[in-house]
């Protein structure tokens, strides 16, 4: 058994055994649910509905998500409230394919986009054109956010923007982008964005087969992910990583230039962040640019905080249990549903400052020795 | 509520009158009459009686007619006849006569239709020619001038000689002259091209326009197109100069604007370095705030009492105190645990926002609630061509008071002493004797009760509502960013320069690209100075 | 001019002339010129505010002069232009600074900390891709037995005593094989076992590396002191040893006068 | 480990009783989709009161082919992919039979591909841009044929010879204005008469005009002082698609700028009783707006429609609702309109099948609501009367114009020609 696990760990190149059941538990998830959805008839105890399935793979979606703040925030000590328009850039950039894809199943019966007929335009715009390619489109949806980030990174890091600063900036970026995508002659369909897509590599987008697949999709990319960012975290760069949040300065002394290891780290979590919202664009069926809106960016803050910030499960947790909580209270209490959110976001401040991850070294910290020990803060510097 | 207030005014008006028995009585009986006449006629009765109207320039026709567009001519059917009614808040009296009535059965509410408002409302202006309010009859003067109805010119002209205000003097003279450009002879027409050139009116410049234009009743004359050129460039030239300053005051009320609701999160963020989003909803509990206050009144005094304008005196320093407890409260039960973790008060004080937001729907429903402006803030100040809203003005002026009472609290009392010092280093205050408890609770009550009191101002030029703070918590963190996180004085000028900036860019790139630019501006200024314009010092290395 | 006569012109490591730097109309440091020679031990002392930070701050790529010339002179002859340069490249030329306060990675183990600060490896790529070598293990061994945290190598350097992260920053500083060694404080809250014993590590780092150290206890300059420059006003004071400087009326005036019950 | 993959199972469970919540046999279940919380909830919890009011109205009066409506409420959050999982949550697990709800264009777009695809049934009740016509959506919604073109022909009778266009920038505004270009042009306007900013094509051919505003725009300063210019000359109006809450502050700027409606109208489509409760009425009197129903519509229907309302409102326990000083407006009738035609729909068609409903609406199904009679189309659109109304002081308009029986077109783009 030992021996077998080990070797596992060998193969994927990490120490940690918590990472591994992690990883088991992921796999299990991604054969088990997609196989009661086609195994077995609606009504029967195992049977998972194609809902459930689309709403648990956009959760996936935010955990990734999550995941590519917490490698800036958690573990590099960099506020980021604009990583919402990352995810948003990847979607477009992945909804351009799907757009074209509808061919001339629109309202118009045209090639082109809906929107685009009813602005008047005869041919499609040439920055439109290559996204006939889905490889173009998922290559675009992780290197345009990439690019993004890089150009922000570099003007942000450069003249060293940190703490309150580079939150505040990145909340600006975000709100900026919200805005031009909000204009209808920005060529992205304005405030109705992108929807009614038909067709994705070419199956149907709307049948169950595919709302399968992409739940897989979805699992293997948080594999892909969280395997990523818990190997970074094992290299001398993860350790480096966690030193420029400690103490950035120090870095700075010993000859690292932390600029060029701060652009890296946000153009990665950024083109993490774009794959996300790629593969959730098809799953949630819509992009628009209220994605990109200051508030969404907060939103995914939380995530991470609730679930425990600077822990590789922490995000993932977190970003599934509040919006498995916000699926439910909209529901089950669609006139108070705020309140209850908030107030769970005010307690776990207060009283869990490790998040939920943290809950439970801080639950063993109390009863070890009766002593009654205040928990140990992962303080990322302001 | 304004015509309500008029109507009080009109009433007492109307008193005086009858127990004086002035001389103006025998005309304005006779306004009454004609007024029932036109409510009670149709068709070309109507017609005749208006224009016996026109001829009578009795001031309270003027009063009556606002009275009717305002719903306050009531017809009351008795018995036998009809009578009409004005109605004063919950008192009535009778159109022709003035007497108090109390009708038996609701009255229904008679009202003029667009047409034959735009009638009377010309009638008005006629009689408002004569007007002792200056404005009032500037402002006649003027659309009667730009309405280049023929019949009008002999009594503009007649008027013009009269005026002894150099105001009003011109207002005629370029009524005069625009009405000329229609009705007047080739040399009247360009002399009237040339006035109004030199008077660079800019109301005249479409009106001269069609004047010269070819396809008119009268072909323009050679002399006339070149006057028309040399009036366009003199109107052009003052319009480019109108604009910018009208730009100017824009920018500064924007500023304003900016500077009122940054004020308080520059004191809890930047001098207490709490992340407070829940600003924005301080700004709120200001505004519902002024909204009770004002219901209050109204319930208790009556809309159209006097009392009533003040309420929004009132209403200033309880929008103040109570977002300054709530503040209080909210610093005492959450804020105090987190001031060594201020990127976790960012995560608190958003919950805080979620509850404060959905609360204020429950209570006071999801829709905006409406405040109005007492009738002392309303209309607009006119200075030259440039007219600037007297809620902004007050806005201004208010926001003058706020800064320099927030730092003459700062920088001349002893809590002001306590605050610095419990910023600069909590610890080494702590243990030289400053409350730093109480300090804290304070400060950050303070910085809320300023937000509330942009609540109380923000009610009067714009919404009031559940999600009215969220409007601006993106602008006001951008302000003090770019000021220098703890710096009022660079918060101050960071607003200002925003908000000239904004109002500077807008008519050139719209409202929308205006606003990503000055985004993108903010920016690039943080890249040639991190720290804001004022940055904050500090000698610790890890800061 | 009172350096004139300290410095030899061939073994220079770093050159300081006429250096100016305000900040807000405030003059730190004042058309200041200091040299400083190989393997020279140098303590640094003047009262609150005479810019012993910026001067440091200088001298490491942290801020740039108004005017002046800071220029490093590399063992190879090749001089370098200070003032163009950033923290981390002034580092690599060999420029090795310790904090007021220690200055660590808090998280990390002891050995993690050492083996953060080598003086290899330092680029995005290669920090991804490496490998500790049996070289690097031999190195942190050593330092660490340098600073004797041998023992705590593998807790927390959160965990460990004030004085003890002093000593895992000079240590951390070592791992670096800086020529230029900038100690500020080091004996700042120390015992006076832990002092003294930092003042032997500094003197025995005589000779091996050019030193400044910036210090308050008058105790420990004594302790280390070689030569004594005394700052004032962002200007060089006084120069020489440190009975020269002691007895110095000026220096006495302005600094030691005052900071007699310090 | 143990402890999150137990979360894990936890919340499957969770998921697993939503999906086993039996399907009730005397009942029928219908879905409520609006926003409750965030922006649009200004507007739109106001159609769910209405809905709950219509249901209790139906079900006391025998329900429909005798089963009672059980509403599920469910909030929208203005959050459009929210919408979409719970338009799906309401048709997958509630298997609701119709459902009512959106309000603004992009929600209803969102949730379109999920009625498509589980086959469902949604009517959409607030005034559009048209250019959309799916099977599965009935827009009991004013077409912009039954407001912007109304309105405009009537200030053209009116005598105005100026049109200044602002909206916020979005789709509907951007929409109704380019269609309101077309018309104007082809109406003898000129292209200097139409303010606001003009739109050129590639070739430079003017295509569209207006003013265009972010979302929740707080600052018309500049707007304002620019309209004032344009309409110093007289006979202007402004047709205004401002969206929502930012009106308020563009009317306190007008009205303080000192125009009048009297000086220069401004004609409203986006603004009915309900926004007017938030706004300060006397800065608004004699502007204008338009819709296929005014709480001032003197019949028999439209007052028993109020008084039913109201007296619900005092009864209801529901947590949120504002029982005092409440009006009704067209999108609320409209959702009421909503229900009843579904109503009439499921007994003509003896079915409560989404499919077999929709046939029977195509058909042609008359109600008399209390904006007068409507008439379904085969085009998913009402046949309804248009009125035009002016603003009163008490925040009511008073009706100056009726046009009976206006077609519902949703595709006008194109159709205007010189």
């Amino acid at each position: 058994m030992e021996s077998v696990l080990s070797r596992i760990r060998g193969w994927l190149l990490l120490k940690d055994n918590s990472d591994l059941g992690f990883l088991a538990l992921l796999f299990g998830v991604m054969i088990a649910l997609p196989l009661g959805n086609a195994l077995f008839p609606d009504g029967s105890a195992l049977h998972v509905s194609s809902f459930a399935l689309g709403v648990w793979g956009k959760y996936l979606c935010y955990a990734i998500l999550a995941i590519s703040l917490n490698m800036l925030w958690g573990y590099t000590g960099l506020l980021c409230l604009g990583q919402c328009l990352f995810f948003a850039l990847g979607g477009y950039a992945f909804g351009m394919y799907l757009m074209l894809m509808i061919g001339e199943l629109g309202s118009y019966g045209s090639k082109l986009p809906d929107f685009m007929v009813f602005l008047g335009y005869e041919k499609l715009p040439a920055h439109w054109k290559p996204f006939y390619s889905p490889t173009f489109a998922i290559l675009a949806a992780a290197w345009v956010p990439g690019l993004v980030a890089l150009i922000f990174g570099i003007l942000a890091f450069r003249s060293r923007i940190k703490g309150v600063y580079f939150a505040i900036l990145t909340q600006a970026l975000t709100y900026a982008a919200a805005l031009l995508f909000f204009r209808n002659d920005f060529t992205f369909g304005g405030n109705n964005g992108f929807t009614d897509f038909r067709f994705i590599l070419g199956a149907d987008i709307r049948i169950d087969s595919t709302s399968r697949w992409l739940f897989i999709a979805s699992c293997l990319l948080l594999f892909a992910v969280y395997w990523l960012v818990a190997r970074i975290l094992e290299t001398k760069f993860g350790k480096i990583q966690q030193a420029i949040r400690d103490s950035e300065n120090r870095v700075r002394f010993s000859g690292y230039s932390t600029t060029h290891f701060k652009v890296f780290i946000f153009v990665v979590s950024a083109m993490i962040a774009g794959l996300a919202g790629a593969l959730y664009v098809p799953q949630a069926g819509i992009i628009n640019p209220s994605e990109m809106w200051p508030a969404k960016g907060l939103d995914i803050v939380v995530w991470v905080a609730v679930g425990g910030r600077g822990t590789k499960l922490g995000p993932v947790i977190g970003a599934i249990l509040v919006n498995l909580l916000k699926s439910w209270a909209t529901r089950a209490y669609p006139e108070s549903w705020l309140i209850i959110l908030g107030m769970v976001f005010v307690l776990v401040v207060l009283f869990m400052p490790n998040g939920i991850v943290g809950l439970w070294a801080q639950i063993k910290a109390r009863w070890s020795k009766g002593r009654l020990s205040k928990p140990e803060t992962t303080v990322a510097s302001t | 509520m304004l015509s309500k207030t008029l109507g009080a005014y009109i009433l007492r008006i109307l008193l005086s009158s009858l127990l004086t028995l002035g001389t103006s009585l025998g005309d304005e009986k006779e306004a009454r009459r004609l007024l029932v006449e036109i409510v009670l006629r149709e068709g070309a009765e109507r017609a005749a009686a208006l224009e016996a109207l026109g001829d009578e320039g009795d001031p309270v026709i003027a009063s009556m007619v606002e009275a009717w567009r305002g719903g306050q001519i009531l017809r009351y059917r008795t018995d036998n006849a009809t009578i009409i009614l004005f109605k004063d808040g919950e008192a009535f009296s009778t159109l022709l006569t003035g007497e108090a009535v109390v009708p038996a059965t609701g009255p229904k509410i008679d009202r003029p239709s667009r047409k034959l408002r735009k009638t009377l409302k010309r009638i008005v202006d006629l009689i408002d020619l004569s007007s002792p309010d200056f404005d009032k009859r500037i402002e006649a003067a003027l659309k009667l001038g730009l309405s280049q109805n023929p019949q009008y010119l002999p009594d503009l002209k007649a008027r013009a000689k009269r005026q002894e205000d150099s105001n009003t003097q011109r207002a005629f003279d370029e009524a005069v002259a625009i009405s000329e450009l229609a009705n007047g002879s080739i040399e009247n027409r360009l002399a009237a091209i040339r006035t109004l050139g030199s008077m660079k009116s800019f109301r005249a410049r479409d009106y001269i326009e069609r004047c010269i234009s070819t396809d008119g009743d009268t072909k323009p004359t050679d002399e006339m197109v070149t006057a028309a050129k040399r009036a366009f460039a003199e109107i052009d030239s003052h319009q480019k100069m109108v604009d910018f300053i009208g730009t100017l005051f824009r920018g500064l009320s924007l500023g304003s604007v900016l500077l009122l609701v940054s004020y308080g999160l520059a004191i809890t963020f930047g001098q207490m370095g709490v992340i407070n989003m829940a600003h924005g909803e301080f700004i709120a509990i200001g505004g519902y705030t002024t909204y009770i206050v004002q219901n209050k009144f109204a319930s208790a005094f009556g809309e159209g009492s006097s009392v009533y304008g003040y309420y929004f005196i009132t209403a200033i320093p309880l929008a103040f105190m109570v977002s300054a407890i709530v503040g209080a409260i909210m610093e005492k039960g959450l804020i105090q645990f987190l001031y060594k973790r201020p990127l976790e008060s960012l995560l608190a004080t958003w919950g805080i926002s979620m509850v404060l937001q959905q609360v204020f729907r429950l209570y006071f429903g999801a829709a905006n609630v409406s405040v109005s402006s007492p009738q002392w803030l309303a209309g607009s100040l006119q200075v030259g061509d440039v007219s600037m809203s007297y809620s902004r003005v007050a806005l201004i002026v208010c926001v003058a008071f706020v800064v320099i009472g927030t730092y003459l609290l700062l920088s001349k009392t002893s809590w002001g002493l306590h605050v610095r010092a419990t910023m600069q280093n909590r610890q080494m205050a702590s243990s030289l004797g400053v409350p730093s408890g109480r300090v804290n609770m304070i400060t950050f009550a303070f910085g809320s009760g300023l937000a509330g009191l942009a609540g109380a101002f923000l009610s009067q030029i714009g919404n009031v509502g559940p999600s009215m703070g969220q409007t601006y918590i993106v602008d006001s963190f951008m302000v003090v960013v770019v000021g220098g996180v703890g710096n009022l004085l660079g918060a101050t000028l960071s607003s200002l320069g925003i908000g000239m900036v904004d109002q500077g860019l807008q008519p050139i790139l719209g409202p929308v690209m205006g606003k990503i630019s000055v985004l993108f501006m903010i920016i690039l200024f943080l890249q040639i100075k991190p720290g804001g314009l004022f940055p904050a010092r500090s000698r610790s290395l890890d800061d | 001019m009172t350096h004139s006569l300290i410095y030899r012109d061939t073994d220079l490591t770093l050159s300081v002339e006429d250096v100016t730097k305000s900040f807000d109309g405030f003059r730190a440091i004042n058309n200041l010129t200091f040299y400083l020679c190989d393997g020279e031990l140098r303590t640094v002392i003047g009262p609150n505010g005479a810019g012993k930070s910026t001067f440091m701050d200088l001298i490491t790529g942290r801020t740039r002069p108004d005017v002046g010339a800071l220029t490093y002179h590399r063992e190879d002859g090749r001089d370098f232009d200070l003032t163009k340069l950033r923290e981390y490249e002034t580092n690599r030329l060999g420029i090795a600074r310790k904090f007021q306060t220690p200055s660590i990675y808090s998280k990390h183990t002891v050995y993690e900390n050492l083996m953060l600060s080598l003086n290899r490896n330092r680029s995005v790529r290669k920090a991804l891709v490496y490998k500790e070598s049996t070289e690097d293990r031999e190195e942190i061994e050593s330092v660490l037995e340098l600073i004797r945290l041998q023992e705590r190598r593998h807790e927390h350097a959160g965990s460990l005593s004030h004085g003890q992260k002093q000593w895992l920053e000079i240590g951390m500083l070592l791992a670096q094989k800086p020529r230029i060694l900038l100690v500020d404080e080091p004996a700042a809250g120390m015992s006076d076992e832990e002092t003294e014993r930092t003042g032997e590590l500094l003197i025995s780092l005589e000779g091996k590396h050019s030193v400044i150290v910036v210090e308050h206890d008058m105790v420990f300059v004594r302790q280390i002191a070689r030569k004594v420059t005394v700052l004032h006003q962002g200007r060089v004071l006084k120069e020489g040893t440190f009975s020269e400087v002691a007895e110095d009326p000026t220096v006495k005036e302005v600094y030691l006068g005052r900071s007699k019950h310090d | 480990m143990k402890k999150y993959f137990k979360t894990g199972l936890a919340a499957i469970a969770v998921a697993a009783v939503f999906a086993s919540t039996a399907f009730s046999a005397e009942k029928v279940k219908v879905g409520v989709l609006h926003s409750l919380s965030g922006t649009m909830a200004i507007s739109e919890t106001s159609l769910r009161d209405v809905l709950l009011f219509t249901f209790d109205e139906i079900n006391a009066a025998g329900g429909v082919m005798g089963k009672m409506i059980e509403p599920v409420v469910v909030d929208g959050a203005s959050d459009w992919p929210l919408f979409a999982e719970k338009a799906e949550q309401l048709l997958v697990k509630d298997k609701v039979a119709a459902t009512f709800g959106c309000w603004t264009s992009v929600s209803r777009k969102s949730v379109l591909p999920v009625y498509e695809k589980h086959n469902g049934l949604l009517f959409y009740p607030v005034q559009y841009e048209g250019e959309e016509m799916s099977p599965n959506i009935f827009y009991t919604a004013e077409a912009v044929g039954q407001q912007a073109i109304p309105a405009v022909d009537f200030l053209l009778n009116e005598g105005m010879k100026k049109f200044y266009l602002i909206g916020t920038d979005y789709v509907y505004p951007q929409t109704t204005n380019l269609v309101l270009f077309e018309y104007l042009l082809s109406k003898g306007v000129s292209v200097e008469d139409i303010g606001g900013g003009l739109r050129k094509d590639n070739a430079g051919k003017v295509i569209s005009a207006g003013n265009y505003t972010p979302f929740g725009h707080s600052d018309f300063q500049q707007i304002v002082a620019d309209i004032k210019k344009f309409s110093a000359s007289g006979d202007a109006c402004v047709i205004n698609t401002i969206n929502g809450d930012a009106n308020v502050p563009f009317f306190k700027e007008f009205a303080a700028s000192g125009i009048t409606s009297e000086d220069c109208p401004v004609v409203s489509f986006s603004l009915s009783e309900d926004e007017f409760r938030s706004l300060p009425a006397k800065d608004l009197v004699g502007h204008l707006g338009c819709w296929t129903y005014f709480m001032s519509i003197d019949t028999l229907a439209n007052k028993k429609f109020i008084t039913n309302f109201n007296s619900w409102l005092a009864k209801t326990k529901v947590p949120g609702i504002i029982k005092k000083d409440r009006v009704t407006c067209s999108p609320m009738v409209l959702s009421y309109n909503g229900v009843y035609l579904w109503k009439a729909a499921v007994e003509k068609a003896k079915s409560f099948e989404p499919e077999k409903v929709m046939k029977a609406l195509e058909s042609g199904i008359s109600f008399d609501g209390p904006g007068g009679k409507v008439t379904t189309q085969k085009n998913h659109h009402l046949t309804k009367t248009v009125y035009i109304g002016e603003t009163l002081e008490t925040g009511q308009f008073a009706i100056v114009e009726t046009m009976k029986d206006v077609f519902g077109e949703p595709f006008l783009k194109g159709t205007f020609k010189k």
